[in-house]
This record gives structure tokens, sequence and C-alpha cells, in this order.
């Protein structure tokens, strides 16, 4: 391989990582608007929770592929009892929510501080390995967040499409009222779409934890990105999500490896000034009653 | 008679189903005119293109002769045809006088000739004078409705498109209303209501047209229109099927 | 003498002042130094030649606290101190550890009995505030400590509204000592060019310029065939300006500054800046961030083979451990100033630290090294006070505190140089594979 | 400022008829009069500041309300138009040596030419769309204030090298007098106050609140929604602008760092002021901002009372969300809001209770504006 080529080769690897992390919570941000119209800021600190919980698994001798879903498992029930503590008394009112995810931003931040304290935690690195191919280096670890993340989104896609809880998901996404009619147990799909994001947002996190240092203030950064690819793939849309998460990884490693770095949050922010001005809702717009009232 | 709007071969598809299928209209100056058909037959759509709020795929409508049909919803309002929603209506967390208030447009637009002098006096014109100051989510409904139409009228209408107004209302408050329609085309404003209520519709309209599944099936008086084999096989077909449903 | 990268680094005060983007400087004063540096510091082992060579007495704590009996009065004195108890980890970490170091230096004095000038015993009392890392609030409590306290010294804060009460401070001529960011780099350089003069600041923290060149130096005597430097660093002020004495210093020194690289802040995957900067096959990586940053970094680069050396200024125990068998064939220098905590290289130094875990309730705390950027300089205050004969005209006392030199934890001979610099040393340490990590002091290089 | 509280207690008396005259406008005064007795009553300097500080913030929350409150917009670029304004006067006063009383309207004028900037392609979209990208451009904004540095002097930021002292014949200082500078801020804060309530008064402020109430219903009647919502934001970048100026001349420096107007912290610092305070309500943001600035000062002493003893911020922050979670889920209306509610309740009793007295209803009672 050429050098350049292998460069072109390095780089593609590195946004592929990347892009499955942000698939990861933008799909968690886009199932629960998809649903309910609520933009969950605060899944950001779910990220944080998921990722300082997988630590804390592994730290106690679990290993690190127990420890993942342990924490996904434990966000996903956390994140259901705060939808049913909070975010369903603001179902008929998504900017409450809106609200409401930011005032847990405050709570879930600090709680992780309070927890866990302020300073960072070492990555960990269940492989340790490197692979060479052609001048290009692939730690087997960032494999492994791309393997999990495509198996992740693999299942999600078969869950919504050819499960019970899919097609009702789906359904109460089209038409809440209409879905209630037909006997779809609106407020327990709305819960459980809850858990799933929040799940999906901790899986993120622990895949995280073994990538990258943490520290309680990992969310935010990855929940803009999470949001930004959300809304450029089109709110609401699931297939969008995974798209615009490589869309925008790809932006972001690129301009960051060819260009000058210091601009690289104004590519990323820039591409999304320019989708959202030539399709307001994004390149693959959601459908749904839901969609068409809130965008 | 002179025809105020004429829409030609409207049409409109939503993901390739034909919503509108070359729709022609003409409403005359004066006349309250009825547009009448099934659920989904493009009603609301029809006039949701009349207004500028959604684009239609093809045709095109004229106001006094101009071609309004690329126009912003709100630029079309300005020009003096006004639409009333279903749903949604009045400004919520606004008192019953601020919300005449926000759409009063009497000082502006000399020519038109605003018939209410101002919003007290519009208000009184709706018999919602003694609920003035009372928040429009806290008034009942059949006030809120006469202020929805009270809010069309605030903003100068020479055309009033209104949308299914007597809906949700039991029979007397539909009579109270259809009183205050007719007194509303006393003013001299044109009326083009959609209704699903036939009763309503017959003793109020002095034309009516008839849509299904975009297009116009039927136009004519009351009388005629009802007689329509067409439209007695549509109604009937609509009838026989919710039967079915419930 | 330990073969060894030494790459100095101003560790966590410094980080602190990434999240502040600093104050107010210019280019200018960045080149200055650098210049300095090159001017004055000879490729010989640390000492370079000073124009005025100190020749008095170098004052030591038992100096400080030595009571001759005749004393008839007891007096309590005031001192404001302000510290980013709270706020965003980074800031508070190493803000706590800055102020800690005033309050155990302040409550030794005290139980020594206080100290004595003339015929009178004073006893320090701390006026604490914590700013909350929000630079109004610390605007508003250097207000109250002045105009409400009539406080005549203040400690702090570590980095955030630093120059804002900088300013305040040096319009009311209130001694004002901080930890804060390189001299260049920082407001009260800002302050002598609005105000003519900071006459009654003192910053705690040594001149970083003055490391870097040295540090190349040795890395070109310890290493002569590494030739290609890479630099990858933070996208603010400090970071910038860390880059820039980076490439000054180590081109200086014969090296080849083969990439330099810019982040946001923010920033966790560095691979796609690794990748470019590995096009060029540099020897040596050079990096400036946070710690967070910095384990990232380090762990990304490693991980791609990007060098074969490459510095952190983490503490390197933390980096064995993070990095461990991945370090083979590589090696990481890890330094920080003033003394390394972990690896103490002085015993002034491990008598302190035993003494401050003991005050911190019998465990150190992180980075408890930092607290050696201020303990020092309150017995030295307390000298310089001495040396005026007053705790109250602050004019007389900077004057003194220009001319104490002080055998403390931190150096053998500390003294703040013309420009209201601490001169101190700094600690470097190597980490390789399979070895025990060594460590080394090494003097200032003297103005 | 007498015909301001009156026309205050005006608006309530049309909100809520049955008020007895004594009740409303005495307190409400004493209540606006307050802050002009601060350096008397505020017992240290460092309070003081925070007075000042809450003052600067009430006229940037002022602003916010007007495009987020009134026009329902939720733009989350209100806190760079802060910074817009402060890098404008800090320029201006640094090279070209403007003086405060310039400074004002300059740095009000170029923060509202770039909300403006923003709002022409931002409002082409809509909801949580258009909050992403005034958002984006915010961080954009961010961007070019830490690279563009030759004219931002990066992330160093700008100082001024000689502090203002005085605007036309007011002199102020912002070390050992604090109190002139003090009212200096607050008479701003005063004059946003007007603003918002004249606004709201106005047929602009009218169609504002059309717009935030029913979009669509506004557009049928006629309302320019696009246009009036490039206005209401860009009166809101205004006052953001002036604001700019007084944070300057607090600090004596601007920079994009992450404490300052360019942070996520502020934009969520100052929605959740506006949303606490009440965001229906004209005196929300003001009562939002007093309640940021101060409620911490207030509420730590007390817990440090209780067996909870010192808290540290994280607990603090624990607790400020919490209320934040728990108004929005009880109290959605915020702190005004419930004022409000309370006293409508409260006046209706009191409206029965004369009635059944024989007493006529009280003058006011009727009065429709």
């Amino acid at each position: 391989m050429s050098q350049e080529l292998s460069v072109f080769m390095q780089q593609l690897f590195n946004a592929l990582t990347i892009s499955g992390v942000y698939a990861l919570v933008a799909l968690g941000i886009t199932v629960i608007f998809g649903l309910t119209g609520i933009v969950k800021f605060s899944i950001g600190e779910l990220l944080t929770l998921g990722a300082f919980l997988t630590f804390a698994f592994w730290e106690g001798g679990t290993t690190f592929f127990l420890a993942v879903p342990l924490a996904a498992i434990a966000v996903g029930g956390f994140s259901l009892l705060l939808e049913r503590g909070a975010f369903r008394f603001t179902l008929d009112q998504p900017i409450n929510g809106f609200i409401v995810s930011l005032g847990l931003i405050l709570v879930l931040q600090n709680l992780i501080i309070e927890i866990w304290g302020v300073g960072f935690k070492a990555p960990i690195r269940p492989f340790t390995q490197v692979w060479e191919v052609g001048g290009v280096s692939m730690p087997v670890q960032r494999w492994f967040v791309v393997w999990v993340a495509v198996v992740i989104i693999g299942l999600l896609f078969m869950v919504l499409r050819y499960t019970k809880y899919g097609r009702a998901m789906r359904a109460c996404a089209e038409d809440r009222d209409a879905a209630a009619l037909m006997g779809i147990p609106v407020a327990l799909v709305i819960a459980g779409t809850f858990a799933l994001g929040g799940a999906l947002a901790a899986t993120a996190g622990g895949l995280l934890a073994s990538l990258f240092a943490i520290q309680p203030f990992l969310g935010s950064q990855y929940l803009l990105k999470g949001f930004a690819v959300a809304l450029v793939g089109g709110l609401g849309n699931v297939e969008g999500a995974v798209i615009a998460a490589v869309l925008v990884g790809l932006t972001e490693t690129m301009g960051s490896g060819y260009l000058a770095t210091e601009w690289r949050d104004a590519y990323t922010f820039g591409l999304l000034i320019a989708i959202l001005l030539v399709r307001p809702r994004g390149l693959f717009p959601a459908r749904g009653r839901l969609q068409e009232t809130l965008q | 008679m002179v025809a105020v709007l004429t829409i030609e071969g409207l049409a409109k598809s939503f993901a390739g189903v034909r919503a509108l299928d070359g729709v022609d209209v003409e409403v005359h100056e004066g006349e309250i005119l009825g547009l009448v058909g099934p659920n989904g037959s493009g009603k609301t759509t029809l006039f949701n293109c009349v207004t500028g709020f959604v684009r239609p795929t093809a045709g095109t409508v004229l106001w006094k002769g101009r071609n309004i049909t690329q126009l912003a919803p709100d630029q079309i309002a300005r020009l003096g045809v006004v639409r009333t929603f279903q749903q949604k209506m009045v400004f919520p967390r606004a008192t019953v006088r601020e919300n005449v208030e926000m759409a009063w447009r009497g000082k502006r637009g000399g020519d038109t000739g605003q018939q209410f002098k101002s919003c007290d006096d519009l208000l009184d014109f709706l018999g919602l004078a003694h609920l003035k100051d009372r928040l429009a989510t806290d008034i009942p409904f059949g006030s809120a409705r006469n202020l929805g139409l009270g809010l069309a009228l605030a903003a100068n209408p020479r055309l009033l498109l209104l949308d299914e107004p007597a809906g949700g209302l039991n029979q007397d408050e539909g009579q109270e209303l259809a009183d205050l329609i007719s007194k509303i085309k006393e003013l001299g404003i044109t009326v083009w209501v959609i209704e699903h209520d036939m009763p309503f519709i017959m003793s109020l309209c002095e034309r009516i047209i008839v849509l299904h599944v975009g297009k116009r099936i039927a136009e004519g008086r009351p009388a005629e229109v009802a007689n329509d084999p067409n439209v007695i096989s549509v109604f009937l077909g609509e009838k026989f099927a919710k039967d079915s449903a419930t | 003498m330990i073969k060894r990268l030494r790459v100095w680094w101003i560790v966590g005060v410094l980080l602190t002042a990434l999240l502040v983007g600093a104050a107010c400087t210019s280019d200018d004063d960045v080149d200055d130094d650098g210049e300095d540096a090159t001017a004055t510091s000879a490729p010989t082992n640390g000492e370079a030649a000073t124009a005025t060579p100190f020749t008095g007495t170098i004052l030591t704590p038992e100096d400080v606290l030595r009571k001759d009996g005749t004393a008839t009065k007891e007096v309590e004195i005031e001192w404001g101190w302000m510290f980013e108890l709270s706020g965003p980890p980074q800031i508070q970490i190493f803000a706590t550890v800055t102020g800690d170091g005033v309050l155990f230096a302040v409550q030794e004095i005290n139980d020594a009995g206080g100290f004595q000038i003339g015929d009178t015993i004073y006893t320090i009392k701390l006026l604490e505030h914590d700013t909350e890392s929000d630079p109004n609030k610390t605007i508003g409590i250097t207000r109250q400590l002045i105009v409400d306290d009539e406080v005549n010294v203040i400690w702090g804060p570590a980095s955030f509204g630093e120059a804002e009460a900088t300013v305040i401070t040096q319009a009311e001529q209130v001694l004002h000592l901080c930890a804060c960011q390189d001299r260049g780099l920082t407001s009260l350089s800002s302050v002598e060019k609005a105000a003519g003069e900071s006459h009654w600041a003192f910053q705690t923290l040594p001149l970083v310029s003055r490391f870097f060149l040295q540090g190349a130096l040795n890395v070109k005597e310890d290493h002569p065939e590494y030739e290609r430097v890479a630099i990858i660093c933070i996208d603010s002020e400090i970071g910038r300006s860390i880059c820039e004495l980076y490439e000054e210093s180590y081109s200086a020194a014969g090296f080849e500054i083969v990439g330099v690289k810019v982040f946001p802040p923010g920033t966790s995957d560095y691979t796609p800046l690794l990748t470019n900067l590995k096009q060029q096959n540099p020897d040596i990586l050079l990096n400036f961030d946070d710690p967070t940053a910095q384990l990232n970094i380090l762990g990304q680069a490693l991980d791609m083979n990007v060098a074969s050396s490459y510095n952190t200024s983490l503490p390197p125990d933390i980096v064995q451990a993070a990095f461990g068998d991945r370090l083979e064939g590589k090696e990481v220098t890890a330094g920080g100033i003033p003394r390394q905590a972990t690896v103490p290289t002085s015993e002034a130094a491990a008598a302190y630290f035993e003494r401050y875990a003991e005050f911190s309730g019998g465990e150190l705390p992180l980075a408890s090294f930092v607290s050696l950027l201020s303990y020092d300089f309150v017995y030295m205050l307390v000298a310089a006070m001495q040396q005026a004969g007053t705790v109250e005209d602050t004019t007389a006392i900077a004057d003194a505190l220009e001319t104490i030199h002080y055998a403390g934890a931190a150096e053998d001979d500390i003294y703040f140089n013309e420009q209201h610099f601490s001169v101190i040393g700094s600690d470097g340490c190597i980490v390789r594979f399979e070895q025990p990590i060594e460590c080394s002091h090494d003097a200032p290089v003297r103005d | 400022m007498v015909a301001v509280s009156r026309s205050f207690a005006g608006t309530l008396l049309r909100q809520y008829p049955p008020a007895d005259i004594l009740t409303i406008r005495l307190p409400l005064a004493i209540l606006l009069a307050l802050p002009l007795l601060a350096p008397m009553l505020l017992p240290s300097t460092r309070l003081l500041s925070l007075a000042i500080t809450a003052a600067i913030f009430l006229i940037v929350a002022n602003g916010l309300h007007i495009v987020f409150g009134y026009t329902g917009q939720l733009s989350l670029a209100h806190t760079t138009l802060w910074g817009v304004g402060a890098y404008t006067a800090a320029l201006l006063a640094i090279h070209y040596g403007w003086p405060t009383a310039a400074l004002i309207p300059a740095a009000g004028i170029s923060a509202a030419i770039a909300a403006v900037a923003i709002g022409i392609p931002a409002f082409r979209t809509a909801g949580f769309s258009f909050a992403i990208i005034t958002f984006a451009f915010a961080e954009i904004l961010r961007t070019v204030a830490i690279n563009w540095r030759d004219l931002t002097n990066g992330g160093a930021g700008l100082m001024l090298r000689t502090p203002p002292t005085s605007i036309g014949p007011i002199e102020f200082e912002t070390i050992r007098h604090l109190d002139n500078f003090y009212y200096l801020t607050l008479a701003f804060a005063y004059l946003s106050l007007a603003g918002v309530f004249l606004i709201r008064q106005s047929r602009l402020g009218r169609t504002f609140i059309a717009i935030r109430e029913n979009e669509s219903l506004a557009r049928s009647l006629g309302i320019n929604v696009y246009l009036h919502k490039l206005i209401a934001f860009g009166l809101s970048g205004f006052f953001a602008g002036v604001a700019g100026v007084f944070l300057l001349y607090n600090n004596q420096k601007i920079e994009p760092g992450p404490l300052s107007p360019f942070s996520a912290f502020f934009t969520i610092q100052f929605l959740l002021m506006i949303l606490i305070g009440g965001r229906f309500s004209m005196l929300g943001p003001t009562i939002g901002a007093v309640i940021a600035v101060f409620a911490p000062e207030v509420i730590r002493p007390l817990i440090g009372l209780t067996p909870l003893g010192d808290l540290s911020t994280a607990r603090i922050q624990i607790i400020f969300g919490s209320t934040l979670v728990l108004t929005v889920l009880f109290a959605p209306n915020g702190v005004a809001g419930q004022a409000k509610e309370r006293y409508g309740a409260l006046a209706a009793a009191l409206q029965k209770f004369r009635e059944r007295q024989g007493g006529a209803a009280p003058p006011g009672a009727a009065a429709g504006g």
C-alpha cells in the first residue's frame, strides 16, 4: 500500500470506531424522541454513569465483557425509574421533559462526582494487542468496540422490525392515541423505550471506558455529538441515525486528519447547519404525527 | 355573481397518495359556500392549499384575479383570506381580550373596511364580553370556538374559511353558531365552511360542494346535492363502513 | 547522573490554566521568555551564569520561627485566602492542594507559637473563601478582602478569576501571591503593561521556559540518535504557548520539529492527529493537556507506535500502572515540579510529605506535590515581613521579598527573580518497561 | 420608576381583577425599590459584587426572555451574543478608545446584528432543530473567538488596560467605590425590565406571544412569523450586547473560556433562571436571576445548620438540579407563576369576602385595558 492510502485507511478505521460510539448515543436519543418528542439531554450523563458503573464492576472483579451488560442493565433500570418518576408527567409537554433532563444533568453529574470523585479512571483494556496490516495500526480493542456497536445496532433493528415490542413502539411513534385504541399498552412501551435508550447510552459509556480515560464530565461531549448525529439523521429515525453517525464520525476524523485540527468542531457543526438548512428535518425525516407537530 | 376565489385544477399528493385530484371551485362574493365530504376526502387539505399552509402539487388559486398559489399563509391572510382551525383554534395562555388583540388588524389596511371599531366591539358581537379577562384555556368549549371565529374576524377577512366550526357542539350551540355565521355574512364577508353535520350545513349554505377522495363529485343548492345519487352512495357507504367498524 | 529525558513540566497548576484559557498576553511575552532562556541558559548542567550571584544567607524555617523572648505583645493578623475549592474537577484538585500548602504552613507557624517582629508575636488567621471557580465570585471576594477586611496579603486563586483578582490587588497595592501560570502567559504581565508595574504580585510558579531548553539539551545529550520531534497541544492560550516554547526549545537544541498539532478542548480520540503526525516518523512526541487527555494521548500514541520516546506530566506510578507492558521498547518521561510525592528526591521533601500526609489525615491527597508551590512561600513572606520589620507596609514587604533566599522543602535555595517569578527546580522521572521508576532532582536554571 | 411599577400593578390588576390596590401595588413597589437600598443593606462588598452580577444577569435574562419566554424560541446562542457584545466593547475601547456612553449602544447593536445573522438561516427551521442550529452557531463563534487570534487575542481574551471610570458626568469605580457602578448597572437592569414590560404591552409583544402560543394560528391571521422571530431575536441580542459592556467592566476582561459567556454552562444556567423564575411571567427572568445569584448564599449557611453539615458543591448542585426537576413537575410556571396563582386565589377569596360584606366590587375590578 502506498503511504497515502495506508494513512487514509488508518483514518477510515479511526472514524469507524468513533462512529460506532456516536451511533449508540444517537440511537438512545432518537428512540426516545421518536416516541415521546422529549429530547433527553440527560442521556449524556447516563453514558457517564454507564462508563463509571462498568469501571466499578470491573474493579470489583467482574470481567469487562460482563461489566458492560451489567452496567447497561443497571442504567436501563435507572432510566426506567426516571421515566416513571419524572418524564411520564411531561409527555404532553415535551419541552418540560427537556427541562427535566437539564435538571437531571446536574443531579446525575454531581452524583457521579459524589460517588467516584472528580478524578479520571484509566481505560480498562481487555485486549491490548494491536494488529498491523499494511501500515495501519488497529488496536483489537477498537475492533471489539466496532463489532459490539454493529451487533447491537443489528439487534436493535431486528427488535424494532420483527418483535411485538418493536411493532408496538413503531405504532406508538406513528400515533400514540391510535395505538392506545388498538390495545397497545402505550405507557409500558414508553417506559420500555426509556430503559432501552438508557441502556444504549450506558453501553456506549462502557465501551468508551475501554478506549479512553473517563471522567465525570465525559457525557456532555458525546451528548452533543450524539444529538447532532440524531438531528442530521432525522430525529426519530433509527436508520438515519446510523448513517449520520458514520457521516459525522468521518467529517470529524478526516477534518482533524487532513485539515486544521483546531477547527474540528466548526466542521461538524457547519455540516449540521448546512444539512438542517437544506433539509430542516434531517437527511431521513422520521414519519409520524408527533414528528410533524414537533419539528 | 362575482367569483372572488377561483381554484383551478388543484392537486396535492402526499407520498404518492392523491389527497386532491384536480379540484375546481369558484367562491362567489357574499355567499356562504359549503364543503362536505367523508373523512379523508381532502377537505382540510383543500383549505390548507388555499391558505398556503400546504403547497399544491399542481393547479392555481386566484384571489380576486391574483395568483396566490405560491404565497405564504400570512401573506394570503393579509390579502383577506383567513381560515380557522378544527383544533388549537385560540392562543391558550392569553386572556380572551388579548387573543383578539393579537389577531387585530383593524387599524391597518385601509380599504378593507374593518367592520368592528374595536376589540371590545368584536367581543360584544361574539357574545364573549363577559369572559374577556379569562384565560382562553379556561373558557367553555363553545366560547372557545366562538373566540376562534373572532380571531379570524379580527384579522379583517374578506373571505372566511371555517374548518368544521360545529364539530363537538351540541344542537343549541350549533344553532347559535349558524346564527353567528349568518350575521358574519351580513357584514359583507364571504364564508366558505367545511362541515360534517349535514343538517347544519343544509340550513346554512346557499351552495354546497361535495368532495370525495380528492375529487369534486357534486355542486349545487343543498336540495340538489342531497338528492344527487353519487353523493348518496358516498355518504351511505361511509355510514355502512362506520357501522361495521364499531 | 541518571540518563533520562528531562522535559520539565509545570504539572497541575499549568493544566488548570487550560480550562481558563489563561489571561491576557501578547506573543511578545512568550518570545521574550524564549529568547531569555536561550540567552541565559548555557548548555552546562543547570547553573547558568548570573549577573549578580547571590552571596547572602539562605534562611531556614528555624530562622523564620526563632523568637528571642523579648516579645511583649501578641497580635493576630489576617490574610486573605481564596481558592477554587469547588467547580470543574481539573481546577479543583490542584487548587485545593495549592491552598492546602498555605493552610499547612500557616498551621505550622501558629503551632510554633507564631513569628516575632520586634516586641510583637504575630499569629496568622486566614480568611478562607471558596471562589467556586467563578471569576465573578473571585472578584467579589477580592473586593471584600481588600475593602471590608482590609487585608494586605491575599493567597490564590490558582486559576479562575486570577487575572481579574490581580488587577484589583495591584491597584490597591495588596501583596498577592498566587501559584498562577507562567509569568509570560498571565495576567501579571498584562497588569504590568496596564498599570505600569505589578510590584505587589509574586508568582509562586517558576518560569517554565527555562526547563524546556534544559530538557531539550539533556535529551540531545542522552539520545544523540533522536532527531525528529512531533508536538501535540490543546487549543488554548497556554496550550499554544507551550507548543511554541517546545518548538523554540527543541529547535535551539538541534532537533527538527516535524509536526505540530493543536486540538480542541474536550477531545478524547486523538488517533486522527496521531495518524497525521506518525507520517512524519518522529522520534519524540511531546504533548500538553490535562491528565485525562494525557492518558488518552499517551495510550493511543503507544498503540499506534508513533514515536520511541514520549513525555507526560502524569505521576510516573500512574504511567507505569496504566501502560505496563505496552512500554516495551519505549520510554516515557514523567515529571513535575517541584518534587515528586511518589518518589521524593530530597530529605526535606520526604520529611515534608510525611508531615503533610499527617496534616491531611493520614494519606497524601491527589497531586499533593503541587502543595509545594505554595507551602514554602508562606515562610518566605513571613521572613520578608521580619526583614521589613512590618506586617502592614506592603511596599516594604515586597521589597524585602525580592531579596529573600530560603531553604525549604521544594528547593534548597528558593527566591523570586526580578520579574517576581519563584526560582525553584524540578523533578523528573523516567518510566521503562519492567524497570523501577527513576527520579532525580535538577536545580533551577538561575537568572 | 413609579410609572413603571404602577403599570406593572395595572397589568396584574387586569389579570386578576379582584385585586386590592394596596395589597398589590405597595408590595410590588417596595420589592422593585429594594435593590436601590442594596449598598446600604448588604453587609459586605462581596455581596454587593454579587448584586452587580445579579443585575448583569438580569439584563441578559430579560433579553433571553423576549426570544424564549415571549416568542417561545429555544435559543442556545443567547449567552454567546452576550459575549459578542463584550468583545465588541473591548475592541472599541482598546483600539479606538470609545467612551462608555458610545460602547453601550455599539455593543447592543453588534450583538443584535449577530443575532439577526444567525436568525436568518436558523429560523428556517423550528423547534429543537432551531435550538441545535443556534447551539451550532454558538460553538462556531466560540471556535472563532479562540482561533481568530489577530482579532480576539485567542484564548487569552481581551483585557481593558485602563478600567473605565465614568459614563458622561457619572463617575464610577469598580474597586473601592462600588456603589456608583452598582447603581449604573442597576439603572440598566431597570431599563431592561421596563423594556420587556413595554414590549409585552405593545402590539409587537402580543405578536411574539401569539407566535409562542400557536404558530400556525398566528400565520393564518396574517402575522409574518419569520420576520417577528427575527425581530425578537434581534431585540434579545441587543439586551445581551448591552449586558456585555457591564460584564467587561466588572471583570475588566473577556475571554472565550469555560466559565465565560461562550460556555454551555451559562447557556443552561440562563435557561434555568427563566424557567425557575417563570417563563410566562414578565418578572420571571428577574426573579430567576436573583435566585440564581443569591440562593446559594442563603442555602449554604442554612444547610450548614442542619445535620447535613457543610455541603460540597456537588451536593449543592444535586439539590439545585432536583429543585429544577420538581419545579417543572409541580410548578411548571415557575416562581412567578406560582405567586400569581396563589395571589389570584387570595384575591378571589378577598373578593368573595367583600361581596358577602355587601360592598361593591373594588375599583380596578372591571378595569380592562
